[in-house]
């Protein structure tokens, strides 16, 4: 198994974290993992984008010029980098600020994430819920794999824990329902 | 032993310290920041130092002072900081100190753009700084590697009195993966004897050293000293991967990140029935020739020298590898600009077809 | 009578200009410029003096004032 | 209505490349409004540190030079030795001047050189993302110093006191950056000093006190109020010396 | 036109000074010191400017100054203060600056001795400071030669907007011989058209050079320019002298002082009756690797690779060019000791042997 | 008869490297006979410059190790950082402190490293033969100004008053070698700078006044009379600061 | 009544300790040393007075004295 | 022609400055002409000496290693250097200083130069009467162009240019008669 994706949105939509978080999902469990930021090439704001690969092997190339899969949170993220995401594969976009890109050769899987953290109470936990779906959609790591990751990240700020244990599990129902 | 997911750059300073590292100063430059920010914290907290040097010049002259104390020492820096500290590598080398230093490439030459890449190959195998000395370097490709070389390496210039340098590049130091780290050594500081002018006068009990030499049959002398070590290294500690050679009729040069990109490419070039391999070096001083000399220039057609860097840098060694057997062909992106295994693996296509 | 103009995509929306207005007639605004910031603009029926404080503080050179 | 206030010719049509609220764009700004009001666009050249401050080329519409990290000084000395007929300035950041740079300038003060330095003391490494400067304050935290900067990284530096113990230097001036009135003082001292050059008087150093509020992690607002506080309190504000005043 | 006897270093000083140099900034260094010294007062007298920098890197930036302005520039060092150039000269190659650097070597690594030697052979050719940049470097042999090509230098650092390299020895710089002198220049100063920034994005009218370049693709499309460069300047500028190559059986490698021993040696070896040979590289960087190339390995038996070095430094370059063919010895003496033609005559002869 | 000067235990049994009448090798004395007095021989490592101050090491029985040019405060800093229980001190030349090394200088005096610095400042570089120091009086020959110093090249540095600007050190004194009189002050100061060391009390300067005879082309008297003429004069002698008397 | 010696290989004949002596007692003497320099001397029934002030000034550290 | 020569002395024996007016005298007179100091290894006093090589060819090595004639002031020097001349060569020394040594493959010019330079009221002059010697030997230069070269040396200082021109005549004597 060799999973290459990409994960974009503009500054403080958590790309970095979502990226992290995979990774050391991976780490946690005895998988290969490779997570490499971008940053734009002005100092401050714009795009941010990083990569991340997960695999049962060693890695090769730590450059995703084709994804097998993309996590976008932004429409001119999108509009970057829709076309580097292979026939096939799997787009997980945030339905609130993005269009359903028209290739009609991959799966799309649009949630308004956005919208489900403010219900929750925490504009800021988009990215966990999205986090939830694609573990629920691509069984990369089971629900208590990734919670478990997930509480070691938390555990210096336990008092995030519990939204974040929830939006975790929003994210899954949304897959699973 | 569970592993930890770390940035590269982090990791590398980890390493130093379970390697015994209790010094480091150094100046702040991208993309190695990690690696000063991290050990200003940790070192205090294992009884060592850390000073934020006023400059790259200050830092490895602290480094200096430090390992001629007998104490670990590093420091680290990027493209135009190793060229600040060249003097003192020089001057490291001169004496025969151990340290480790720490260049994380960026795009250059001049101020350059603070991306990855891999522009300094020749600066850090050649003439990194005045008088002809070597370093023993490595190149990592991954952050475990990075984090085994940097353990090694401390031990390596101990054990050959002669400063190491860990060559990676501005990927290996913002990239995360998962690493396993190395257990704690102990860091005992340790007085070595030191190469002096009274060396050679024979008046023993001092500890003096002085890289400025007044009597030139005594520089000389020295002068052959060294060049013995450099004979020693070379001949104990040439290392390099070797990857899918054994049928290969293409074979991709690269080191740290380019040799990870050319990997995959492999795969995807034996994928399509194309017979590639790799040899990567990992020491790229002292360099694997031999690797390169026992390639048969029967079933070899081309070599592609992959590398960050335009122009390149890495052919000169290779050519001297081959001699003239088998055609190279160079191929670089620069300045952050970094080829996709895609790319590569179509200009291996590009040789297979001028070969038809 | 004076007032200011805002070279709107300039604007940063960092704020200075307002806390630099000796009359608080300064706002951040609704209206979002080509690099994403939320524009300064002036609050209704301001009453601007033409003190040129807020123009003086912009870092963005970002405001012009006439009287 | 009449424009009593416009944005300099001497700027492009560009935005600073500086975060909302930095400092550094207050310079980009007056610099551009003193060179325009003294007519001597076309014959300056702006020698620029490497920091955040270079970033003042994307806007300034003169000739100019990145000059290495620290290297300001020596670059403009032999600029300025060779090119007399143009207006050099020089700009540094207070890494680049006070940390790496501080033997050029030192020199470049001593020997007199004919023209002025704008010294932007934030009190950080802003580029490179936080580390700590040699002017940061005991106790400001900084990426190199977590907890916040004791004695033993060293006290924060004081360069005009410093650069006032040489003889050669005519004109020596703190200003800060955090208030229209200060900014307003800040422009008269660099317009002064750029004169001191156009009327070959020699060197002046204009110190600027200014801010980081990406790297001090505080809104713009609130690192102004942290200038006013502390920043200020260290680097006492003044003219540290003028012999042109002397002399008229 | 009369000769005039004068010592290598003033020499120099006084050629750059006819080549319409109007700009020097130079720290003190042994063995090279009368060259800013005349210049302190050479400079003024024909209306230019010297300053003595407050250190090597200082002086280097100030030459940067002063090559933006169009004047025509030049600073000198030997060995730690070219280490101490280093960022400098990879800043004036990526700006693309003309302006002429001396080298008058001594002992190393580290301060080393003040005597001659030849230790910075790889720094000049390769390494000499991060990014892969390069260098026209020029060594002399006679004083003669240095005046000529200092003189030239500054034509072709101005033609290829590159900085050009004098790589003399310390022997080059205090030996005094009969010198023709070039006639005067004119000096006038020129604003060339930088590379910037803005450059690539087309807006024109104002000279802005920043070799810190945030934009990558920018900065690979400079490196891409820098690189051809590079190739123009390697088809064109290769120079070198062969002495007695006919019939050689055993050809000499070696450049400035080490190269005048040998010539000496090649015609005590020709009185012998065993037919030696020279390659003297006169450009090191391009190199001669032609001259190599076209050796035939049936006639030429060996090659002795001769420097002031040790450990050997030209042979990599000599590698390069043999690719293997014919076998390469080293032999070489360093920190101000310097071999006679008798020395190395008995090195020739001890090949000879070999061959038996 | 009594001995009741004797030559220093702590100098090896060899001929000083300098010329004939240069005050460097007062200074080798001086320290000598100070670590004598201290008892500090075997702890002690001589942190020495590029420049005549160098050839210390071909008389000083202790460990040393020669920095690089202009470097020796940092070298000192990584070494005192790490060998803490060594005594360690800093031997500087005038071109060596004040030119090529100051930002090493600054930076060392400005952390308060608990080391003393010894500062020679002969007015010239000796070592490479004569050319101009930053501490060169104005009309004073050197081989880069022939005709003397001129102000175009920048007016004498006095690093006592600089150094004194910085608020970590805690002794600054300058001291001359020209007279017996001054030489025992001088050596009253490095032992007290040594003291400052051994009790943990932090950074001490103390720069002594010297000579060149070869390069100043004088006899070594001659060049006593121009130092208590000219040298003296421009760089007035005395404490420039003593935190460590107001705890006493 | 004091006198010095002379550690005769060090000196260097710089006539610095004649210059500090308030006694006027030293001089340049014939004997030349190994190193080539004329050696300084006591003159003939020199007053000494032990005050050690040539010791103190000899930059060779070659004048012990004895009283 | 090539003559490969040494001269030596003590500091203040004027060796360099002999070596260099022999150096100017060939380059005056279109010879190739190479000079090359050596310093001891302390900075101040020892032993000094040069190598001068005048050739009609151009020069190949600088470094005189077996000399064709060595020119020497002082027994120290000679100590050092007698075992670099030639079997043949030609040894002008210093008899003064210097004793003359026991090889008998050589030709020995011994004269009492400092006596002869303070009989004629400077003892400074004693190189040039050497040279003055030399000159008569050798004919490497004519009487006349040795004094022209000496003339353009002293032309800044006019007052010793007398005396000189009487110490190289008074050199000259001593081989002519
Ligand atoms: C030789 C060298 N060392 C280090 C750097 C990295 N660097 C870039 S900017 C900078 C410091 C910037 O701080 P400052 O001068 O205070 O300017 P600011 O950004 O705060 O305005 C550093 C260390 C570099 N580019 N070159
Ligand atoms: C990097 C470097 N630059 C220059 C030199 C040459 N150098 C040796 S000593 C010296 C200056 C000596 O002057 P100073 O420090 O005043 O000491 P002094 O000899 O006068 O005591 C110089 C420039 C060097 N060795 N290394
Ligand atoms: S001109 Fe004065 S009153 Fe008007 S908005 Fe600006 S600061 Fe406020
Ligand atoms: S100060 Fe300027 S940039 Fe900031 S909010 Fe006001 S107008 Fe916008
Ligand atoms: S990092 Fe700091 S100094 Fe740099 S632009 Fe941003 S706020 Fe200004
Ligand atoms: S050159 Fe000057 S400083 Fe050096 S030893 Fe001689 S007199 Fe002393
Ligand atoms: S001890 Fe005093 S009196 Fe005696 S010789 Fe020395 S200086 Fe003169
Ligand atoms: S001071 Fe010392 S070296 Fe000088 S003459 Fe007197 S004894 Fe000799
Ligand atoms: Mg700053
Ligand atoms: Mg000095």
């Amino acid at each position: 198994m060799e999973q290459r994706m990409k994960i974009a949105g503009i500054g403080g939509q958590g790309v970095m974290v979502t990226g992290k978080i995979l990774g050391y999902a991976a780490s946690d469990h005895d998988k290969f993992a490779s997570f490499l930021p971008q940053y734009g090439t002005q100092m401050r704001g714009g795009t941010s984008s990083c990569t991340l690969i997960i695999a049962d092997e060693e890695i090769g190339s730590p450059i995703v010029s084709t994804a097998d899969l993309m996590m976008i949170f932004q429409q001119s993220a999108l509009d970057t980098y829709i076309h580097q995401l292979k026939s096939g594969g799997l787009l997980f976009i945030n339905s609130n600020t993005c269009k359903v890109p028209e290739r009609k050769d991959i799966k799309v899987i649009a949630l308004p994430v956005d919208d489900l953290a403010k219900e929750m109470g925490s504009k800021q936990v988009a990215n966990i819920i999205m986090l939830g779906a694609y573990v629920a959609e691509t069984k990369t790591f089971t629900i208590e794999e990734i919670v478990h990751t997930l509480q070691h990240v938390f555990e210096t700020k336990p008092q995030v824990w519990e939204i974040n244990e929830k939006a975790i599990l929003k994210g899954v129902s949304l897959i699973e329902s | 032993m569970s592993k930890l997911f770390m940035k590269g750059n982090e990791a590398i300073a980890e390493a130093a310290v379970r390697a015994g590292c209790r010094f480091f100063a150094g100046y702040p430059i991208t993309p190695q920041n990690e690696i000063p920010e991290y050990l200003s914290k940790r070192l205090p907290e294992v009884g060592g130092a850390f000073v934020q040097g006023e400059s790259e010049l200050a830092s490895i002259n602290m480094v200096i002072g430090a390992a001629f104390g007998g104490t670990r020492a590093m420091t680290s820096s990027s493209g135009p900081g190793l060229s600040l500290k060249s003097e003192g590598l020089s001057t490291l080398a001169a004496a025969g100190f151990p340290a480790v230093v720490v260049n994380v490439m960026r795009g250059g030459p001049g101020t350059g753009s603070i991306s990855g890449a891999q522009m300094d190959y020749l600066q850090a195998t050649k003439g990194g700084g005045h008088g002809g000395f070597k370093l023993l370097v490595f190149a990592p490709s991954t952050v475990q590697e990075a984090v085994d070389l940097v353990y090694e390496a401390f031990d390596k210039s101990w054990e050959y009195m002669n400063p190491c340098l860990i060559l990676a590049d501005g990927f290996i130091g913002s990239i995360m993966e998962p690493v396993e780290l190395p257990p704690f050594k102990e860091a005992k500081r340790q007085e070595f004897p030191v190469y002096t002018t009274r060396f050679f006068t024979d008046k023993p009990g001092r500890r003096m050293c002085a890289t400025m030499i007044v009597n030139e049959a005594e520089q000389e002398q020295w002068n052959r000293v060294q060049a013995q070590r450099y004979e020693r290294i070379a001949q104990n500690e040439v290392r390099a991967e070797e990857y899918m050679l054994d049928d290969a009729e293409y074979v991709i040069a690269a080191y740290g990140t380019s040799a990870r990109v050319a990997k995959s490419a492999v795969r995807m070039l034996r994928e399509k029935g194309i017979k590639a391999g790799l040899i990567r070096p990992i020491t790229l001083w002292p360099f694997p020739y031999q690797c390169f000399k026992k390639l048969n220039e029967k079933q070899v057609k081309d070599i592609l020298c992959l590398e960050l860097s335009i122009p390149p840098q890495l052919i000169e060694d290779i050519k001297i590898g081959i001699e003239g057997r088998i055609p190279i062909t160079a191929y670089g992106r620069s300045a952050g600009m970094i080829f996709t295994a895609e790319e590569v693996t179509e200009q291996v296509e590009k040789l297979v077809g001028k070969n038809k | 009578m004076a007032k200011i103009q805002v070279l709107k995509n300039y604007c940063k929306s960092c704020r200075l200009c307002i806390e630099a207005c000796p009359r608080d007639v300064l706002q951040i605004g609704e209206e979002v410029n080509e690099n994403g910031y939320e524009i300064v603009e002036m609050k209704e029926n301001a009453e601007c003096i033409g003190c040129k404080m807020c123009a003086v503080m912009c870092p963005e050179a970002a405001i012009e004032v006439f009287r | 209505m009449e424009k009593i206030y416009s944005r300099s010719d001497v700027l492009l049509d560009a935005n600073m490349g500086y975060c909302p609220g930095c400092l550094h764009g207050v310079i980009a700004k007056i610099v551009a409004e003193v060179i325009e009001e003294l007519g001597i666009r076309d014959d300056t050249i702006a020698v620029l540190p490497i920091g955040c401050g270079a970033l003042i080329s994307s806007v300034l519409d003169t000739d100019a030079i990145i000059a290495l990290h620290g290297r300001a000084p020596a670059v403009a000395t032999g600029l300025k030795r060779t090119a007399t007929e143009k207006f050099i300035f020089a700009y540094q950041g207070d890494g680049d001047l006070a940390s790496i740079g501080l033997a050029e300038i030192m020199h470049a003060a001593n020997r007199g050189e004919n023209f002025p330095v704008l010294f932007v003391n934030n009190g950080i490494f802003g580029m490179t993302g936080g580390q700590m400067a040699p002017t940061t304050l005991i106790g400001q935290k900084a990426t190199t110093a977590k907890s916040g900067r004791t004695p033993l990284e060293g006290y924060p530096m004081h360069m005009c006191e410093i650069i006032s113990t040489l003889k050669a230097p005519v004109y020596i001036e703190r200003c800060s950056l955090d208030s229209p009135q200060h900014i307003l003082a800040a422009k008269k001292a660099i317009k002064k000093a750029f004169m001191n050059e156009i009327e070959g008087k020699g060197f002046s150093f204009i110190e600027l006190l200014s801010n980081c509020p990406t790297n001090w992690s505080m809104s713009p607002q609130k690192s102004l109020e942290y200038m006013r506080e502390h920043t200020i309190a260290e680097f006492p504000l003044g003219v540290y010396r003028d012999e042109t005043a002397k002399e008229d």
